[in-house]
Formats: C-alpha cells, structure tokens, sequence
C-alpha cells in the first residue's frame, strides 16, 4: 500500500478571502506580526499499489482531474 | 516603475481596439498614448462598456412609463410600487467568467448584480438565475454545471438573498458557450435612491471595500510579457468572490446612505476604478483626479496600468460629502472594510491619474463615456424557420412513450436538485418558492403587499423567428407574472447573441429587439435596466439567440397569490386562453 | 422577557430572528455587537444564523473568538437562556457551550428544504410549549449542518435526554448522527439547533409551527 | 521573517463526510484502489520575526486558540 499525501494551494495573486479573514481574526485575539495567511487544503490517500511510481502518477491524474482547481491553484503530491 | 511596453499595433489589436477606434483616441489625447491610458480607453470603449454594438438598437426600447422612476443607464432600474417603496432590479450575464471558472464565474456575477442593486440604496430581497449548458453528456457539462450552481448558492446563500426562480436548459449548441445570466432586485424608499451622478467640485472620492489585488487584469497585460521580468507572477488571476466581504459592504453601504454622506456611489465592476471614476465623472459634467498611491493595495508593485484595469470584487466609489468623513470612516472600520480618500472632483472635465509622483493618464472624461465610439453595423434579416406543418407529423404509436419522452428531457424535468441548494427562505419574506410560474416575495413594511418575479426566453423559438421569439419571451414573462395574481410592471432583459460583426447574428439582435419592443410597448411593460451579452461563440458557431426577459410584478395582496401546487384530487382542470 | 440577539459581521438571519421575537414578544429584543463585553439584562440571548466571517476556516469558528461571546458564556453560567441558530449553534459549539461538532453535509451540499422534526424532550424551556412526540415542519438553510460526537458524547446526550430535536420521517437533511437537529447542555438552559423557528411563524411562511419554540424560551406559555 | 505552513487534519477516527465523498467520486473517475481519503487544511503563514522558536511558539498558539478544533483535529506546525 502507498500513503501519499496531496497538498494543494491557491496560485499566487489569486484573492484567498479565507486567509484573509483569518489573518484578521488573529490579529483581533493579539498574535502580532502575522503578515499573510494563505489557507490551502491537503488530502491523505491510501492507494492499493506497492508500485510508487504509478501511484504518483495516479495521484497527478487525480490532482488534474478532481482535486485540485487547476485554473486558480496549485498541487504538489508527495508520497510517504 | 515598471518600464512600460511599446505601443505597437499588435499591443493595440491585443486591446481588442480597431485602428481608427485608436486613431480616435490619440486625437483625445493630442499626443501619443501611454500604456496605462490605452488599457482605459480599450476597457471603456470595448462592447461591454459601450454597448457600442447595440446602443443604436437598446434605443428603441419603451423606457418609460407612469410607474418608472429610473429607466436604463444607472446602475439598475427603479420602478414606484406606491407607499414610498420603490423596487430597484437589473439582470447581468457572467458568461464567459463562468465557462473558464465554473464556481467563481458564478459567484462573482452574482457578487456584482448584487452591487448594482444596493449602489442604489436598495437591500436586495431576491435573486434568479437563468443557465443555460451544453449536452447533458457532454464531457464538461456536468463539470460546469455542479460549479455554476455551487457558486451561486455560495454567494447568494452567505450573502442571505433569496433565490426565488431562473431557468435551466441544456442544448448542444452551448456546448462551448455556456449563460449564465443573473438577476437582482432590492427594495428602497423612493425618496432615498442613489446615483453615480458626481456634483460639486473639489470633494474628496473615496474607495470602499476591498483591496485592489491583480484579480481579472486583461490578457493584454500577458501579450506585453516583456515590460517586466516577474511577469509569471503577475499571470492574469481568475476573479474570486468573497460574499462576506459583500455583506459587510452592504451593511456598510446602508449605514452610510443613511448617514447622508454619500453625494454619487458607483460600484467598481468590469475594469473597476477606471469604468466607475469615468461614469461618476462623465455623468456630473465634472472631472476626476486619482491618486493610486493611496490606492488600497493587496499586492506589492502593482502598477498603474494593472490597479486601473483590475477587476477585484467587493469594491465601490463614492464622492462624499466632506464633513461626514470622521463618521463614514467609522462605519467602515466597524465593518472591517478599506475606506481611502484616492482622489478628487475637478471642473476640467478631465479623467487624470496620478501615480508614484507621475500622471499617468489624462483625457476628456466625456469622450471615454457617453461619447465612446457606436457603431450601426451591418445586419440581414435573419433567415427564418418554416413552421412545421402538424400534418406531416406522423402520429406517435405509443403517446405513453412520447409523453414519458417529453418530461424526462433534461431541459423539462424538475429544477429542484438545483434550487434545493440556493437558499429561498432567507429574510423571512418568501411566499412563493422557486417550482411555480414565478417566485413571490413580500415587501417588508407591508401588511400584505408582495412581489413576484419570473425570467424566461425560449431561444429555440427566436433562432426560428428573432422577433416573434423576443415577443413571446416578454409575453411569457407577461403571463408568468400574471398567472400567480401579480400586476406586471417592468421588465430587465440580458441579451445572449453572437458575433454582432456577422451581419446574420446582428440580424437577429436587432429583430429580436424588435420584437421585445412591439410586446413590452403593447403591454406597457417597460424596459428599465438590462444588459447585453455579444460574442457569445466559439469555434465561429454561435449560441442560439438568447435575450432573457425578467420581469418583476406587484401582488396586491399575497394571500390570494396562485400558485402551482395545492391542487386536490376531484379538482377540475380548466384550459384558458386558446 | 427581554431578550438580546448577538450581531457578529457575516450572520445574515439576524433580521429574520428580530422580526420573529418581536411578532412574538410585542417588543424588539436589543440588539449587542460583536466587540461588545457586556450583555444587558435580559432573560434571554440569541446566536441567529447566516455565514459569520464567511464561515470561512470552520463555521463559527472565528465568531466563536469574539468578546461577545465570552459575554454570552458568562450568561449561560448564570443560567440565562441562551438560544444558537444554524450558525449560531455553530457558533455555541465552537466556543465550547455545546458538545460535538458540526460537520459539511454528507452530500456536500447546501441545502435549503422543509424538513419533519420530533419534539424529543418537551420537558426543556425552550420546548416546554410542545408535546413530547410532536412532529413539526420547519426549514433547514445549511452546509454545516452534519452533527457528529463521539461514542460517550452521544451515550450521555442520549442518556441525558438531552437530544430535544431530531429530524423525522426520514427528512435528516445532512447525515447528522443519530438524526440530531438539537440539543441542550447539561444545565438545560443553552439549546443549539440547526433549522430555523424564526422562519416558521406566520401563514405567510406556510405554518407557524416555530413559534412555540419563541412561546417557551420567553416563557409565554398559559400555565 | 518566518515562514511556516500549519496542516490540520481530523483525528484518527472522526469522520470525514468530506473524504468519504472524494473517496467515492475518485472512483466514480475510474481511479481504482483508492482505499481511503482524508481531507485538512494547511495554513501558509508569514510572520514578522527572525526568531523561530518564538515563531513556533506563536503558532502552537494559534493552533489551540483558532485554527484547529481540537476537540476533532490534530495539528502540526513545519517552519520553513
Ligand atoms: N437556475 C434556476 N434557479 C432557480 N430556480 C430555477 C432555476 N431554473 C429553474 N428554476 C425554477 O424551476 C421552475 C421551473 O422552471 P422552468 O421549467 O424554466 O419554468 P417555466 O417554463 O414555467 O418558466 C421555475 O419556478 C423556475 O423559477
């Protein structure tokens, strides 16, 4: 079995109104000095595969076709 | 400072400008362009700014009427439903947005109707939307469509309007080319309305709301990639929509209208502080002075070109009245929103930009707005259909089949998998949910007055024939009204054509409006508001026309609105009409 | 009794929610603004629903944060009645006066939709208006609405008989466990639910079966 | 300044409707052996500061207080 883990982040320049709001919500409770927050989300996989390669290649194919939004974010895919 | 590119006939067509629409331009500005002032006049005089294709034709619409106070040309039209209230409504199309970005595109069209509507002073109580999508086993419908009805729920949902109809049809022929169109109205007191009408000279114009990032800076930019090394950072961005932000913005929009210190407000929508500062302008005989260095920014080094053309959501301009700054200011902290003073109203006429010390741009206001190029292009009559004679229909041999056909079509079935996603019971005030011939809502403040609302157009029917096609939409929109009790008063329409440059489809433009003038001026039913939506193509094959008509009537009494269900067995079905 | 509605930016029933208590109460309840530490004297607080800084990193989560709500925990160990709505029982979650977490729905989805809900316990202030066993209708407007809690946390809400709402007649909207629409802390006096009284209370609204729930948290219930 | 990148995953054992439903949707795609998905989000921060053990500390902080759910979530804190 593979464990891979898919980390995928909005492309530079693209608002991110979720790290906004965060960003301002811990300044509002005091933690000075947070210049930018940037929220993304991961997903943790388990493939049934010993073969590492196509699990890699299986997870771009995935990253392209459904878990990432490729027009507005970037992924990376690494495996365990 | 960025080194700004050469202005080459090839940067010029990649502004989407014609030569003589840029030889126009060099005679404003009695010398050569810079780069910062070819992106505002290639953002003003494109078709969606200037309705340069079909201004000529909009013309001939009925505007007015004994209810109307505030016909086409503002943010939104505003129509008289008595005891003070007044209802504020347009319809906008987010095309092209929502192809490229399903869930954004749609978010974002219905962040900026949403705007329309309270630039004016209205709170908006109910939304639809008419989409239209390609084959339903079409490898990207289904792709387009989940994100186009999550984006809208995502937006109108969180901003807490209610969706209250629209339309849903899937033909191949959007396949490539899908609408998404949306519409608004909000309600107001007829005394309290708001304009982008700048007056007075030397006050203060300020920007509200968010900050200015790269977000929807055009193509353009990527064409001159040379001006600057860092330019993969600088790639054109999809627009994202951030409805909380939105409804902090109208909160706070509201709070100051009512506070009396807003002169003219106008939102910042397509090519944002440009279209926005030029409008307020243009329309109060004045001129404007910005000063982008105190431009709230979300990004380093932006320069003047991109802060002038970006499209950042969730942002507006506003000429105050410069003693109720303190005040204004803290409203606008309260709600955690940007509030700068980014320039002035001046008597010259003159739309200058100011940037690191430099201006970047100055020409005639006027000539940018209301003076942009209009063209009367070239159009035919459009061929017509021949009707199918019933005749020579073979009868079905087994109507069961036919009829099980005819209702389990895509385009036919029930929209409830859709509008079970939009919230339609928000605000309180909803009689008549999405399912019927239109959606009622009550008017607040009211004992029993309410409003309805439907939007329809069968493009089938006006590829077949442009002008009975645009009749029978505002007669349909005329019945749907009609059918749940309410008295029609005005409609809103959005345009869906082609490519207006061949003659053919300008055909149909102009004979589809044609025919939405006959009906609307027949039913007295004015045209207050509405937008059009060209170039509506891809692969040289266009959409079917497609001009959506939403129509907004008044229920005297909602306890005897009509509706759809409730009908009991032993019933008895009546036919009307012939 | 006086009641207070808490207005935090992004929540967008709190209009709704002031209509609703004052058709019922005869009188406006006062309104208390985020950044506020105090909460007058009131018998009774509410959290109404909407999207609370955009529900953005977890529903509530960032409204949990704010001062009001430190002021409106200090109410409900005074025993005040505190009522959460949609978000506002996300809210009451996410600052720790209720148990368990509010999850996206099973289908991903919002959804917006009349759903059948039993009164599970009528013996609560906020359902003493009720019968134990009736079944209501009411509208659901969420994309949070998925309650889940682990195994003890559900044993002891369960043994409690502090799951006042559940969704009836196969109508669970969202997956919640256990088909939970509401429930009570321990004390009984805070009840977070995830479907809307406030926009069930007047023919116009097609019944007025949320109106009792108003009728008992402001104790207007004939003796 | 600091960089750093918070990733907050659910606890082993809580559900995730939001994997589960990725999880079926992959296979949907024809994506075969995808055995399990789990869904979390990661925070990109910056913060004004050179020193990155306080950073750390900051953001252990900030994790209890806001971005995570303790009650269902884990979290872990990378500084870059
Ligand atoms: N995109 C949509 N958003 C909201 N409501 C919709 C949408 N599409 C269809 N509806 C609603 O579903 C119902 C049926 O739609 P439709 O078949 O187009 O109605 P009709 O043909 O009677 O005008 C209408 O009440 C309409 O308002």
């Amino acid at each position: 079995m593979v464990k891979a883990r898919v980390t995928v982040t909005l492309k530079n320049g693209v608002l991110d109104p979720q790290g906004k709001a965060i960003g301002a919500a811990l300044a509002s409770l005091d933690f000075e000095g947070v210049e930018n927050v940037r929220q993304g989300k991961v997903f943790d996989l388990e493939l049934a595969t010993d073969d590492r390669q196509a699990a890699k290649d299986e997870l771009n194919a995935m990253c392209e076709k459904l878990l990432a939004n490729t027009v507005i974010e970037d992924y990376t895919v690494e495996i365990e | 400072m960025p080194i700004e590119p050469e202005i080459t006939e090839e940067l010029v067509a990649g502004h989407g400008l014609t030569p003589e629409e840029f030889d126009r331009a060099l005679e404003l500005a009695g010398r050569d362009l810079t780069f910062t002032e070819l992106g505002i006049v290639s953002a003003m005089w494109n078709e969606h700014c200037s309705y340069k294709s079909s201004k000529r034709w909009l013309r001939t619409l009925p505007t007015t009427g004994p209810r109307v106070i505030q016909g086409p040309g503002e943010n939104a039209g505003v129509v008289d439903i008595g005891d003070g209230d007044c209802v504020v409504f347009k319809m906008e199309s987010h095309n092209h947005p929502s192809y490229i970005e399903p869930y954004q595109g749609a978010a974002t069209g219905i962040g900026g109707i949403l705007r329309d509507i309270f630039t004016m002073g209205a709170r908006p109580i109910a939304s639809m939307n008419a989409l239209r999508f390609g084959a339903p086993d079409h490898p990207k419908t289904r792709h387009l469509v989940s994100g186009v009805v999550a984006g809208i729920g995502g937006y109108a949902n969180a901003f807490g309007v209610p969706t209250v109809g629209g339309e849903l049809e899937f033909d191949e022929r959007y396949n490539g080319n899908i609408l998404v169109n949306a519409f608004a109205a909000g309600l107001a007191k007829s005394d309290a309305i708001f304009t982008s009408k700048a007056e007075g000279v030397g006050l203060p114009v300020v920007y509200l709301g968010a900050k200015t990032g790269r977000d929807g800076v055009g193509g353009a930019t990527m064409a001159s990639a040379e001006f600057d090394s860092t330019i993969e950072e600088k790639r054109p961005t999809v627009q994202v929509g951030d409805p909380f932000t939105e409804k902090c913005l109208l909160e706070a929009c509201l709070e100051l209208m009512a506070s009396g210190a807003v002169i003219a407000i106008q939102d910042m929508g397509a090519a944002g502080l440009t279209c926005s500062a030029v409008e307020m302008g243009a329309k109060g005989d004045l001129g404007i002075r910005l000063d982008l260095d105190r431009v709230p920014v979300r990004e380093a080094d932006m320069s003047a070109y991109e802060m002038m053309l970006s499209e950042t959501q969730e942002r507006m301009l506003m000429v105050l009245r410069p003693e109720k700054e303190a005040q204004a200011q803290a409203i606008f902290r309260k709600w955690g929103l940007d509030f700068a003073i980014v320039g002035e109203t001046t008597d010259d006429q003159r739309f200058s930009v100011v940037h690191g010390g430099e201006t970047v741009a100055d020409l005639p206001i006027r000539e940018l707005g209301d003076a942009a190029p209009e063209y009367d292009r070239h159009w035919r009559e459009p061929g017509r259909y021949t009707p199918i004679v019933a005749s020579t229909v073979e009868e079905p041999e087994d109507y069961r089949a036919a009829l099980l056909a005819v209702l389990g079509a895509p385009s036919q079935g029930s929209a409830r998998w859709v509008w079970e996603q939009y919230d339609t019971m928000i605000q309180g005030n909803t009689v008549e949910r999405p399912g019927g011939d239109a959606g009622i809502v009550r008017v607040e403040g009211h004992p029993r007055k309410a409003l309805a609302f439907t939007c329809d157009v069968n493009p089938r029917y006006c590829e077949a024939d442009p002008y009975e096609g645009g009749k029978q939409a505002v007669a349909e929109c005329w019945r749907n009204l009609t059918a749940v009790g309410a008295d029609p008063l005005a409609v809103t329409d959005n345009l869906n054509f082609g490519d207006p440059e061949n003659p053919e489809i300008m055909g149909q433009l102009v004979k589809a409006i044609e025919g939405i003038a006959e009906a609307c001026s027949w039913f007295e039913f004015p045209v207050v508001s509405g937008n059009v939506s060209l170039y509506n193509q891809t692969e040289g094959r266009s959409i079917p026309p497609t001009p959506v008509i939403a129509g907004v009537g008044l229920v005297p009494d909602w306890r005897y609105a009509a509706s759809a269900g409730g009908a009991k067995p032993g019933d008895h079905l009546v036919l009307l009409g012939h | 009794m006086k009641s207070a509605v808490i207005l935090l930016p992004g929540l967008n029933r709190d209009r709704d929610m002031i209509a609703a208590l004052t058709k019922i109460a005869g009188e406006p309840p006062v309104t208390v603004w985020q950044s506020e530490t105090e909460i007058p004297d009131v018998d009774l607080v509410v959290v109404p629903g909407g999207f609370s800084y955009g529900d953005y990193l977890r529903a509530g989560a960032i409204a949990a944060r704010m001062p009001v709500l430190q002021a409106v925990r200090e109410k409900a160990e005074k025993g005040v009645r505190v009522l959460g709505v949609c978000n506002g029982f996300q809210i009451l979650i996410e600052a720790g006066l209720l148990p368990g977490a509010l999850m996206r729905n099973a289908s991903l989805r919002f959804v917006c939709r009349e759903v059948r809900l039993r009164i599970e316990n009528a013996d609560t202030v906020f359902t003493q208006a009720y019968e134990a066993g009736q079944v209501l209708t009411c509208p659901v407007a969420h994309h949070d609405g998925n309650y889940i809690v682990d195994k003890a946390g559900l044993k002891r809400l369960q043994d409690d008989d502090r799951i006042v709402l559940r969704y009836a007649d196969g109508t669970n909207p969202n997956g919640s466990l256990d088909d939970i629409a509401g429930i009570v802390n321990e004390a009984g006096n805070v009840l977070g639910m995830m479907p809307h009284p406030e926009n069930r209370i007047e023919p116009a609204h097609g019944g007025r079966d949320g109106r009792a729930l108003f009728a008992s948290a402001l104790d207007m219930v004939a003796a």
